[in-house]
Parts: structure tokens; C-alpha cells; sequence
């Protein structure tokens, strides 16, 4: 292809809005409670959530605190904190 | 500049002026000649009347504006007649091929040819949706006026561009190119 | 354990343009999921336009067209014959919000599931028009408000998933964010059939339209469900099926009142009680023509 | 080469046939519609390999070609006047969207009130586009530029969508004998299938359309104009290598009798003959007149066509198209050549030829005694 027609195609790209500053909360998870049964990965609209082996993991960086994580945890492991 | 043998050809939507000017286009083609076949279209449906028209030439011809006066001037329904006055068509010294048994008024200042191409469509069973297809006996009868074209060349364009029914639509060309006489 | 068994991989990266809480982009993540990279998007304007990221980036991970407002069925027509004829077989999929569906883009759906085209047609309905600030659309319920609607839309919302089942498509099927799995299902079986239009119907939640906490997306998407606001079914080669949980709400009984629904949602905060009352009986109505519906096709299927 | 008595709309047919696209779409208009009806009964015969999608609007149609090009097919479409209209916004995107895509536009008047005769305003609603517009005066012209378009659009350095205008019922519906280029022939003309890449391809995902903010928006418009300004020297090195292919000799203008002019006349379409007629009936009363045909008329030729008739003294432009509030489009567009080359000559602009009025030689010659004597220089000719 020309690159000269190459200009009109947007390339797929982690971050192609800083979304994380969006955020007037943050969602923390409570480790201890949480039993990596995947919900709030699942129900994650920013698909911002990682099930590691400690548990739940948030990317800050794009998570936009809509806390449907926080709604949806069947163990409320979850707490939506204002940011300051 | 552009010299050309005109054709005016005036029928009803449906009786096939258009397919006769095309066909008679290729025949010149054929005989090596320049030719365009030029139909004019009202936005009318089937039963009004349509123009179409030939210009054909030794050379290339560019105009493409309807043919105010022919040299042949073809009528495929007499009712037209009565409708327009034929001087307003044809060249001094110019013809008119009528498919008609004859021609009751005096002629003006060109001559008069008749056809019944009724009759021979009839008699041929050419017809489509109801109608007699008039125009084949015409296109006949206007090449033989015309002067130009062959018998051969004509029959060879209807072999060309008609698919349906075409030993009878050639047998119609060669009965309106013999039957057609000055009335 | 949900992130061990539904597919894993992201067509949607992280880092899009869509609000937070944002239900259209929870089901784009469950469609692509379904379908797979070998997938092709035609959009038309709708949020998603935005959605996508700005220009030289993207958050999509698929080939994506994006196009003018009522040309997506048709672009999306051109595009799978054009992929037969040089043999680059893909789903093709339009997105499209319920403006670009159900009004402004509905002549060209209509033309591209009578001619067949091997396409799968999603429509996620916010009920309105959100991309431009929650106008009216023709899926606007009864009663909710919009900023062209500032009392109560007088309309009622269209029921288009029932105009495609009767252009014959060979499927159409609604779902819902709240059940990821239905998702899945309905768009492989979707993916499956290879001749004709398949017909997608999306409940698409959303925060700044509905005026709701975007926590509630899913909760909301659930509710609808339960209510039997939102029914979930499947019209496979016209016999209707009522899938999920909403196999079990015939019996009026088993549906939770739709003031639960209702009352959670900025957009209906102005209703009386009578209103509320009139939206309950409409909703019981439309349950009485889907037992009936589901009694024919059962007597239909008996008497074969 | 194979010599047939075609119809305008029926050579357009057979070049879309010999040009061998993967995917037609179109929605039947007078006086288009004889062109689709052909590509079908090529499609439906096998002579031609192609997917015909028979959209449900013109709006559709072109959208249907969008998303076919988008995945690298090779395309065709045509319509007209009320049709073209319906598809105008997306007319835009597959420019924008830098597709090469080959149109047909049968020109016809507007409504109201209803008329299906010819004119130019349709074809001149598209000379902001983006597209490659050409104009063509005979059913052979038809066939030419239809072919030459795809070689046009699909040049890397192009990748823009190509028009080809005729006239309705003068040109579309009048049979004459029309020279086709052997399939051999084309070969090596038209560019093999798959010599552009597709710009969406599932292998190598990407996005066509997103938004845009200014600052990203003016560079990717940018790019599409530069493609425009090369598209011009890509037209010509086509139209000479389509010349020496044929042996009909073709450029952005055709020039009669322009070397000692002191007046020329400036016109598109199939008005050409009767014009002619009348610039061949003023050269032998001793006037010094001559006659520009213009065939291409986006990327417009200002330099060479300013350069062919600054020496004049006046320009006569025949533009078959209403305008209101201005001169035509084709007059603005002399006027502008005329300017940029610093030429003294006078410009008339002349409205002809509205709804399918025939323009007779003698019409040409009345407006030629008229701009002599009048000092009105925009007017419209009107029996």
C-alpha cells in the first residue's frame, strides 16, 4: 500500500485515550476477600481487570471507576474510593 | 461539416420506431457506412407517440440533436397523421413511407410510399403484448426508399441484433421491401 | 471461574472513548469475544463512532469501516459479496446503534435482509439518540424522558427485531449485558448460519442517558430481564423461542414489578403512579401476545 | 478490434464488462437504467464474474461499493440526476475514504418540475468530491473513459474514485458503432486485479473512518488532496497510453480549429456536434472561431486549457446546467484558467441546453452575433 493512503487508517493501540483521568473513584480490592471467581473481569466495560493469583488486579492507568465492579463483586471485596 | 441521410421515424410507444432506426443504423454500419439511430423519448408510457431518428454518413457524424427534417420520413400508424403535418418532417423532394393501403390527401412537396405492414405482421404472427409489430415491414420499405441500403446488409442486421422469432421478423423486412409502392 | 472459561482474548483495548459504565461496550467486548478475529465491522454514527478512539488510533483490534449514518446494511452487503468473490471468507458484523437502525438506517436493514446477504446485523439500543445528547429515537420507550421528549416520550418504542422475523432472516435474537454467556451462545449460533441476514437486538444501558450511577449497568440490564421489560428469545427460521431466564417469566408471578426497573433510572423519575401502572399493564400485554405466540408455535410444532 | 452498434449506456456496460469488477451495485433511474440491465445480462450469461448487489436505493448502492472496495474489490456503479442526490453524502465518503470506485453519471435535469432529459447540474454537483470527473461526448467516449477510470483510480499514487458523465437519450440512448479494445488488449492497460492493497484486511486490522480531531483531520485531507493534484499527471501519461492503444487520440480537451481563433467556444457533452456544425458554418462566412471540448473535467486542466485560449479574444462557454446567483460551473472554471494565466480574454458564460433542450447549430451561431454586439456576459439562451 501507499503509505500516502496509509494516513487514513487508525492502527489498534493500548491507550488510545488516557482514559484512567476520567476517574472520580477508584475501585480497591479487599485481597483477602476476594476469591478470583472472574465477575468483575467479566462485567469490566474497560476490560481494566486482571485475575492474577493474588486476586483481582485493577490497571489504573484506564480504569474509568465506573464501579460495576464493585456492584457486581459477589463478595463485596470491592470499595469504590473517591480520588482526591 | 456534418452531411447526412436523415430518417424520421414516428410510431407509438410499443411499436418498435426505436428497434427499426437501431436495425437500420446496423444495416448502414454493415454497407460500411457511419450511422446513428436516435430515439427520443417522451416520459409517455405505451400508446403515445415516439420519435426516433437516423443520420448516416460516409464519415464520422458528432451531431446528436433530433433530426428536424429527414430524407425518409417513416410513419408506423397513420392515426399519427392526423395528429402532425408530415411537411413539418421531411426534406423538399423528400419521401414518406406510411404503413397504410393508401393515402387519401394530396401530397405535398415529397413522395408518398404505402405499406399495409399490418397485414403482413398478421399474417406472420408477429406480435407482442397484443400488437402488431409493425415496424420490421416499414424498416423494409424505408431501406428500399432510402436507396442506400441492401437487402442483404438489412437482413444481416436483423440476424445481429434481434433474438426472438427471426426468420419470421426478416421474412416481414423482405415483405414490406417488396410490397411497398407509391400511393 | 468466569475469566477461565468465557474466551479471553480483547478485541477492544484498553484505553477507548467510551463513558464509564458504558453497556454498548460491555456487549462489543462479548460480541468480538464470540466472534474472533476473523471479524469485520461496518459502524455508522453512533456513539461506537467515538468509541473507537481518535484518529491515528483505535481501540479496536478488528478491521473496522466506519460509515455514514444510514448506509451500514448496505456497506456491509457490499463488503461480504465482495469478500465471497475473492474468497477471503469473515463475519461480517454491523454495529449500529438503534438510530442508525431502527429509524435513519432501517430502509437499508430492510434491503439487506430481504436480499440475504451473509451478514450479522447487531443493533445495541440505548433507546435513544446518545451520541447527540439522548434525543428521541423511534426505540425511545413510553413515557421516558429525552431532551426532545422533556415530558415523556408519547410514542411507543418500535419493535424491530419483529419487522426483521418477518423479512424471514433465518435468526434473530435479542440479549443483554447482564448475561455474557447467552451472548456467546447467540453469536456463534449466529456466526453459524451462513446464508441470510442474522438479526441482533441489544438492551445497551447507559449512565448519562438513562441518568443513572454507571455502577448500575449491570444491575439495570439484569433488571429489565426480571421485570420482563427486556425479553430475551431467539426466532430461528421463524419458530420463536424464549431463551434464559426469561423461559421462566410466562407467569406473571415470576416477573419482579417494572417499578423496580423503572425507579432506578433518572429518565422515568418524573412518572406518576398511574404511569407506572399504565407501563405494568404494558409490559403484561406484551407477555400475554408472547404466550400466545409461544402456544401456536407449540401446537404448530405438535401437529408436524 | 470488434466494432458494435452501441447504445451510450450499452458501451459503458461493455467496458464495465472488459474492466472485469468484482462487485456492481445500482439502483435503476432513467436514464441509467439500460446500463445496469446490460451488466446484469452480463453477469447472468457468465460473461462477466461479478456479484450484483441490487440494492434497495442509490443511497445503498454506493454504500454497498464502500464496503466492497474497502476490502479490495473492484467496483462499478452509474446513475442519474434524482438518484445521484440520494447518494451524495456517501458519494463524499468513498472519496474521502480514498476508494477507487468507477461511476456512471447519464446526466439529467432536476425536479421540479419532473424531467428525465439531459443536463449537466447533476455531474457539476460533484466537482468539490474529490473524484475524478470526466465528460464524455459519444458513446465511443463512454467506453474509452470508462476503462481509462479504472486505470486512473487505481493507481497507488491516485486511490480516488473516477466519474464518467454522458448525456441523457443524446448520448445514452443513441446507437452508434462503438470500437472495443480486445480483452488481450486490456491487459496491459488496466491494472491487474490486487495491484492495490485493500485497506481493511482482517491480517492487518486497522480502522478506516475514525474520528478525527483538526489537527489529524487536515493532514489525512491533506494527503487526499495531493493524491488529486497527481492524479492529473496520472490522467495523462492514461490517456496517452489509452491513445496509442487505440489509435483515438484523447487528452484533457479536445482543440478544433483553435490556432488562429480570436474567438472560442468552451462546452462538454454531446452539444459538441451541433457546435461544431456552427463553428464549421462561421469559419466559411471568414469568422476566426474555435472549439474546446473539455473530457476532463476534475483535477480541472487550468494551466493547459488557460494556455490553449489566453491568445483569444473572447471565450464563449456553452454550460447545459441552471444556475442562479452565478456563472456555471464550467464558466467559473474558464474564467479561473483564464485569470491564473494573466490572459486579457473576455469571458461570456451561456446557460444551454436546460432539461434536454436541443442546442442547434443555429442557436451557437445566435449566441456567437449576440456576445459580438451585447456587452452581457452571463445570460441564458432561451428560444
Amino acid at each position: 500500500m501507499s503509505g500516502r493512503v496509509e494516513v487514513l487508517l487508525s492502527r489498534p493501540v493500548v491507550g488510545a485515550v488516557p482514559a484512567g483521568t476520567w476517574r472520580t473513584e477508584r475501585p480497591v480490592v479487599d485481597q483477602s476477600r476476594c476469591t478470583k471467581c472472574g465477575i468483575c473481569w467479566l462485567y469490566c466495560p474497560d476490560g481494566v481487570i486482571q485475575i492474577t493469583d493474588q486476586g483481582a488486579v485493577v490497571d489504573y492507568a484506564y480504569c474509568k471507576g465506573c464501579g460495576i465492579c464493585a456492584a457486581e463483586c459477589p463478595v463485596k471485596a470491592i470499595k469504590m474510593v473517591r480520588e482526591v | 461539416m456534418d452531411v447526412s441521410f436523415d430518417v424520421v421515424w414516428l410510431g407509438r410507444g410499443g411499436q418498435g420506431a426505436v428497434t427499426a432506426a437501431m436495425l437500420l443504423a446496423q444495416a448502414a454500419v454493415n454497407k460500411g457506412l457511419y450511422a446513428l439511430a436516435i430515439p427520443f423519448f417522451g416520459a409517455e408510457r405505451r400508446g403515445a407517440p415516439v420519435f426516433a431518428y437516423n443520420r448516416i454518413s460516409e464519415k464520422t457524424l458528432h451531431v446528436r440533436s433530433r433530426v428536424e427534417k429527414g430524407d425518409v420520413v417513416a410513419v408506423l400508424d397513420s392515426s399519427l397523421l392526423g395528429m402532425y403535418s408530415l411537411e413539418r418532417f421531411v426534406k423538399p423532394g423528400g419521401s414518406v413511407v406510411v404503413n397504410a393501403t393508401e393515402r387519401g390527401r394530396a401530397a405535398g412537396n415529397f413522395k408518398e410510399y404505402c405499406l399495409d405492414a399490418v397485414e403482413i405482421a398478421e399474417d406472420l404472427g408477429l406480435k407482442v403484448a397484443g400488437w402488431a409489430l409493425v415496424n420490421m415491414p416499414v424498416l423494409g420499405a424505408v431501406a428500399r426508399v432510402s436507396g442506400l441500403i441492401g437487402e442483404l446488409e438489412l437482413e444481416a442486421a436483423v440476424k445481429e441484433l434481434i433474438r426472438a422469432h427471426v426468420d419470421k421478423n426478416i421474412e416481414a423486412v423482405r415483405r414490406g421491401w417488396s410490397s411497398v409502392r407509391p400511393c | 471461574m468466569a475469566h477461565r472459561i468465557f474466551p479471553q482474548e480483547e478485541y477492544i483495548l484498553k484505553g477507548h472513548a467510551a463513558c464509564p459504565g458504558c453497556g454498548a461496550t460491555l456487549l462489543l467486548r462479548y460480541v468480538l469475544k464470540a466472534l474472533g478475529p476473523s471479524t469485520y465491522i461496518v459502524i455508522p454514527a453512533c456513539c461506537t463512532s467515538v468509541i473507537a478512539g481518535p484518529h491515528p488510533r483505535s481501540a479496536f483490534r478488528v478491521p473496522v469501516l466506519h460509515i455514514a449514518f444510514a448506509a451500514s446494511a448496505a456497506a456491509a452487503s457490499g463488503m461480504v459479496e465482495a469478500l465471497e468473490k475473492l474468497g477471503k471468507p469473515a463475519n461480517v458484523v454491523v454495529w449500529a446503534g438503534d438510530g442508525g437502525t431502527v429509524d435513519i438506517g432501517l430502509q437499508a436493514l430492510s434491503g439487506a435482509a430481504e436480499r440475504g446477504h451473509n451478514i450479522i446485523y447487531i443493533c445495541y439500543d440505548n433507546e435513544a439518540y446518545m451520541n447527540t445528547g439522548i434525543q428521541k429515537s423511534g426505540s425511545t420507550p413510553y413515557k421516558a424522558w429525552t431532551t426532545t421528549t422533556p415530558t415523556g416520550n408519547p410514542s411507543f418504542k418500535k419493535d424491530v427485531p419483529s419487522i426483521m422475523a418477518a423479512h424471514r432472516v433465518p435468526y434473530v435474537a435479542t440479549i443483554n449485558p447482564a448475561y455474557p454467556n447467552d451472548i456467546i451462545y447467540k453469536l456463534r449460533k449466529a456466526s453459524s448460519i451462513r446464508g441470510g441476514l442474522k438479526y441482533i437486538h441489544a438492551f445497551s444501558p447507559c449512565p448519562p442517558g438513562w441518568r443513572y450511577d454507571p455502577s448500575l449497568t449491570v444491575k439495570i440490564a439484569r433488571l429489565a430481564v426480571e421485570t420482563g421489560v427486556w425479553v430475551l428469545y431467539e426466532v430461528e427460521n421463524g419458530k420463536f423461542s424464549l431463551t434464559g431466564l426469561s423461559r421462566n417469566l410466562l407467569k406473571k408471578e415470576n416477573r419482579k414489578p417494572v417499578a423496580e426497573y423503572l425507579k432506578l433510572q433518572g429518565r422515568f423519575a418524573h412518572l406518576k403512579q398511574e404511569e407506572i401502572d399504565e407501563i405494568q399493564r404494558l409490559v403484561d400485554e406484551q407477555w400475554r401476545r408472547i404466550e400466545e405466540i409461544v402456544a401456536e408455535h407449540g401446537a404448530r410444532a405438535k401437529s408436524v | 478490434m470488434s466494432k458494435l452498434l452501441l447504445t451510450g449506456n450499452y458501451a459503458a456496460a461493455y467496458a464495465v464488462r472488459d474492466a472485469e469488477p468484482d462487485v456492481v451495485s445500482a439502483y435503476p433511474i432513467t436514464p441509467q437504467t439500460p446500463v445496469i440491465e446490460k451488466i446484469a445480462e452480463f453477469i447472468e450469461s457468465g460473461e462477466l464474474n461479478a456479484k450484483f448487489v441490487r440494492v434497495e436505493s442509490e443511497h445503498s448502492a454506493m454504500a454497498a461499493l464502500i464496503g466492497a472496495a474497502s476490502v479490495g474489490a473492484r467496483t462499478y456503479t452509474a446513475t442519474s440526476s434524482q438518484g445521484l442526490f440520494y447518494m451524495y453524502e456517501v458519494i463524499w465518503w468513498a472519496s474521502g475514504a480514498r476508494l477507487p470506485i468507477v461511476m456512471g453519471i447519464v446526466t439529467r435535469a432536476l425536479g421540479p418540475p419532473w424531467n428525465i432529459w439531459s443536463e449537466h447540474a447533476d455531474f457539476y454537483a460533484l466537482r468539490d468530491s474529490g473524484w475524478n470527473m470526466f465528460f464524455a461526448s459519444s458513446a465511443q467516449e463512454v467506453y474509452d473513459f470508462t476503462l481509462v477510470s479504472y486505470r486512473v483510480s487505481e493507481n497507488p499514487e491516485v486511490l480516488l474514485p473516477t466519474l464518467v458523465g454522458w448525456d441523457a437519450f443524446e448520448v445514452s440512448h443513441t446507437y452508434e458503432p462503438v470500437s472495443l479494445v480486445e480483452k488481450e488488449e486490456l491487459k496491459s492497460f488496466i491494472p491487474p486485479k490486487g495491484s492495490w492493497k485493500p485497506l481493511l484486511d482482517v491480517g492487518e486490522p486497522g480502522s478506516l473512518g475514525n474520528l478525527a480531531y483538526p489537527e489529524e483531520y487536515i493532514k489525512v485531507r491533506f494527503e487526499m488532496r495531493k493524491a488529486s493534484e497527481r492524479a492529473r499527471r496520472i490522467i495523462e501519461e492514461s490517456l496517452r497510453s489509452y491513445s496509442s492503444l487505440t489509435g483515438r487520440r484523447y487528452w484533457f480537451f479536445d482543440c478544433v480549429y483553435c490556432e488562429d481563433a480570436d474567438t472560442v467556444f468552451v462546452i462538454q457533452g454531446s452539444i459538441f456536434g451541433e457546435t461544431l456544425r456552427a463553428v464549421e458554418e462561421l469559419r466559411s462566412r471568414g469568422e476566426k472561431v474555435g472549439l474546446v471540448k473539455v473530457w476532463v473535467y476534475r483535477p480541472f486542466p487550468y494551466e493547459e486549457l488557460g494556455k490553449a485560449i489566453e491568445g483569444t479574444k473572447n471565450v464563449v462557454v456553452l454550460a447545459r446546467a441552471s444556475v442562479f446567483g452565478s456563472l456555471s460551473p464550467l464558466g467559473s472554471d474558464v474564467a479561473s484558467a483564464l485569470k491564473l494565466r494573466g490572459a486579457s480574454a473576455r469571458l461570456f458564460d451561456v446557460t444551454v441546453g436546460v432539461g434536454g433542450v436541443d442546442v442547434k447549430a443555429e442557436d451557437v451561431i445566435g449566441i456567437y452575433d449576440k456576445v459580438r454586439v451585447s456587452g452581457e456576459s452571463s445570460f441564458w439562451w432561451v428560444r
